[in-house]
Formats: C-alpha cells, structure tokens, sequence
C-alpha cells in the first residue's frame, strides 16, 4: 500500500509486516538533511497532488511485486513542512531471501522519485537566497 | 469551453492559487497551458512539464471535455 | 558496534542513529523462518564464540566504513533458542546519499554470514527428522 | 604441553562438553584435531573447519604454547 501524511510517518516504523514464510525485512528511511548542492538548508516543504500521487506510488508497489520475489512492500511519503532529521518516506519490503527485499526496496524509492507527483522546496540557512522548488536529479537528497 | 486546472508548486506560487476554472476556446493542454503561462508568466517550459487530466497521465494533445481537470506537472522531487 | 545478545533485539529497531547530515538510513532484519530447503522449520538455537565473533564484527564494520561513503554503521546478532519470526540478526547503515547507505547494509549481511562465528541448529516440526547445525550457504536462510 | 579446547555446535554436542584442557604432545592445531576426531569421532573433518587461537584465526600448523585456547570453528551460519 502507498500512502500520504501530513502528520509524522515515525510511527509506522513499529508497524509489523512479519509473517511466518518472512525471512529479510528491508527498510528505507528518506530524512531532511542538512545540506544539498553545497547550501545548508534549515528546513523543507513537500507538496503533493494526492490524487495522482496515490495510483502511481500504488503502479510502483504492484511492479515491484510483479519484478521480485517479495511477501509484502509498503511506502509511506510525508508532506508539509519539515525540519531536519524528520522522516520524508519510509518503505519496508519483506520476502523470503533477503536479497529479493534489498533490490524491491531500492526500486521502490528509485521509482517514487521518478514518477510520484511530488515536490519540495528548500529553504536556506542563507536568508539572502530565495526558498525554492527542487527538482530531482539523481542522488539529489538522499 | 470550462475547464478546471489545479496548480501545485512552483506553479501554484507564480499564479498566485490552487484552482481556479477557466473559460478558454483552446481544446488541448498544450495550447491552454500557452495561454496561462503568458497570462502568469509561469517560469516552467512546456517541455519541463508533464501532463493529467482527471487524475491520470495524457499527451499535451490530448483532447479535453467540458469541466476537465487539468494539472500541469513540473518535475517531481519526492523522497 | 558490533554486539551479540542474548535476549530479544526487538528494542534495538527504536535507537536513532539519525544526525543533521544523514539523508538515507537503511536497515535489514533478519528473522527465522518457518521453511528451509523444503522442511517446515519450528524454532532455531544460535550459538556464538562470542570473543572472535565480536572482533570478526568489528572488521567487518571497519571494511563497510573504509568501502562506502557512510556516517554510520551497527550490527547486532541474536543468540540461543528462536521461535519463528524472532528478530535473529539487525542492521542500520546510514549515509547522506542512499545507494550507500543500501550497498554497506546489504555487504554487512552477507559478510557476516560468512565470516562471523556463529552457528545454527534447526528444529523441525517432523520429529521423525533430527535437528541439525546447518551450515550458512548462500540463501540459506533469509 | 597443557592446551585449553573449547567447543561449539556440533563439536561441542559430539564432545558432550564445552571446553576442557587437555595434556598432549602435539604442538599443532592440526595434529591435536587428529586425535580429538578420533577420540570423540567427530563428524567433520580437517578441511571443513578453521580454526582460532587465542581468538583470532592461524593456520593449522601454527605452533602452540603451553596453555594456549583453541576454537576449531565448523562452517558458520549467521545471519
């Protein structure tokens, strides 16, 4: 399942996605970081059109289950305004052999940054340079 | 012909608000999102941008009905 | 770190390791599974040489930490006897940028299945099969 | 020569203890596996194990001192 919250993902973490024939649980946590491109950035904006944003996060989780053998795979994606070090996406992906929820997991976030209707907009520790919308390029935040 | 358009982002700052409808004798994406990007002197290409229509992708030529919903979509950055 | 314990890891999930500059974070859980090799599997006992398994743990947090571009890096290992679903084996790599945060994570794994001295014993649901020490091949277990 | 010999896994469940210190005129890893296999008919041979003294890894001709700790390790399986 994908979904989007405007309230902390933090507690999803505790969420179980175990079951019996489960053997690997792999997870990925996307977090506000301190800098990009050589700026410190104090803070960030996400925005999402749900609309879209919900069918093409749910189009990723089903090819990852059509790709790799995996039991289960989740994503959760934030929006709103957030500060450093708070959770911006989390994904967990489960299978029998860990390798299948190693390579679901990092197809996942790939594709979420591809092809999600989603943007942020960093704002700078540096005052005198304008808050702006980011584009995502590879390996551009996390 | 009415058609509603949703902004998000960077395009939701320059014109200035989330939704509006507009009256337009334009019948394509392409040529309504011409028309708004003179009139909000929007930063973003055509060609930056992809295109929905009621909650799912089309081509800039896509052929809109009454009462659409448009978004344009600047490049994403999720994650 | 590296650590061996020998009772539940569970609470290891919730310690942050999270700093201003960390952008990715990802984790691996290693759990026993109900099925190995075609038998229904009913619980594991895991046995550590628990002072070369600390050192062979700590080289390999050393390798992960000269290899990857990576803030941190911890591994904790479970021992005695599992029930299906237990948490047998945690990791957490962090890192600014993801992919290496998702290459040390996947590294420590498997080098500690390879290199680390600890051992497994599977119980089997069919009495009738002898519970036996099994050795680590690739994919054994998750 | 005094050497201390501790067990795990299967090794320790065919010795049916988890360490001992035995008096042997071998002065190798390797020769002292020999007569510990045939005293308690140990199912893995030689080329199966490593082995650590003092705990860290040598070669199974490492020469030994009086009350060293030997740890002949059965292919592992963590994780």
């Amino acid at each position: 399942m994908f979904e989007i919250s405007s309230s902390s993902i933090e507690e999803y973490k505790s969420k179980s996605f175990v079951t019996p024939e489960c053997g690997g649980v792999v997870t990925f946590e996307g977090r506000v970081r301190n800098h990009n491109e050589g700026q410190t950035v104090e803070s960030l904006e996400y925005e999402a059109y749900s609309g879209l944003a919900l069918k093409e996060g749910e189009k990723i989780l089903e090819q990852v289950r059509e790709k790799f053998d995996i039991l289960d795979a989740f994503c959760v994606h934030r929006v709103g305004h957030l500060q450093i070090g708070d959770l911006a996406v989390w994904i967990i992906a489960t299978s029998k052999h860990r390798r299948e929820a190693f390579r679901a997991c990092e197809f996942i976030i790939d594709e979420v940054k591809k092809t999600v209707p989603i943007w942020k907009k960093e704002h700078y520790a540096d005052k005198s340079i304008d808050s702006k919308w980011v584009f995502c390029t590879e390996e551009h935040h996390h | 012909m009415k058609i509603n358009i949703k902004y998000f982002a960077a395009l939701r700052e320059q014109a200035n608000k989330s939704e509006e409808i507009i009256d337009t004798t334009y019948s394509t994406p392409g040529d309504i999102y011409t028309e708004l990007k003179s009139k909000y002197n929007f930063s973003l290409n055509v060609d930056e941008l992809k295109v929905a229509v009621n909650d799912c992708y089309e081509d800039f030529d896509y052929e809109l009905k009454e009462m659409d919903t448009i978004v344009f979509i600047p490049p994403v950055a999720g994650g």
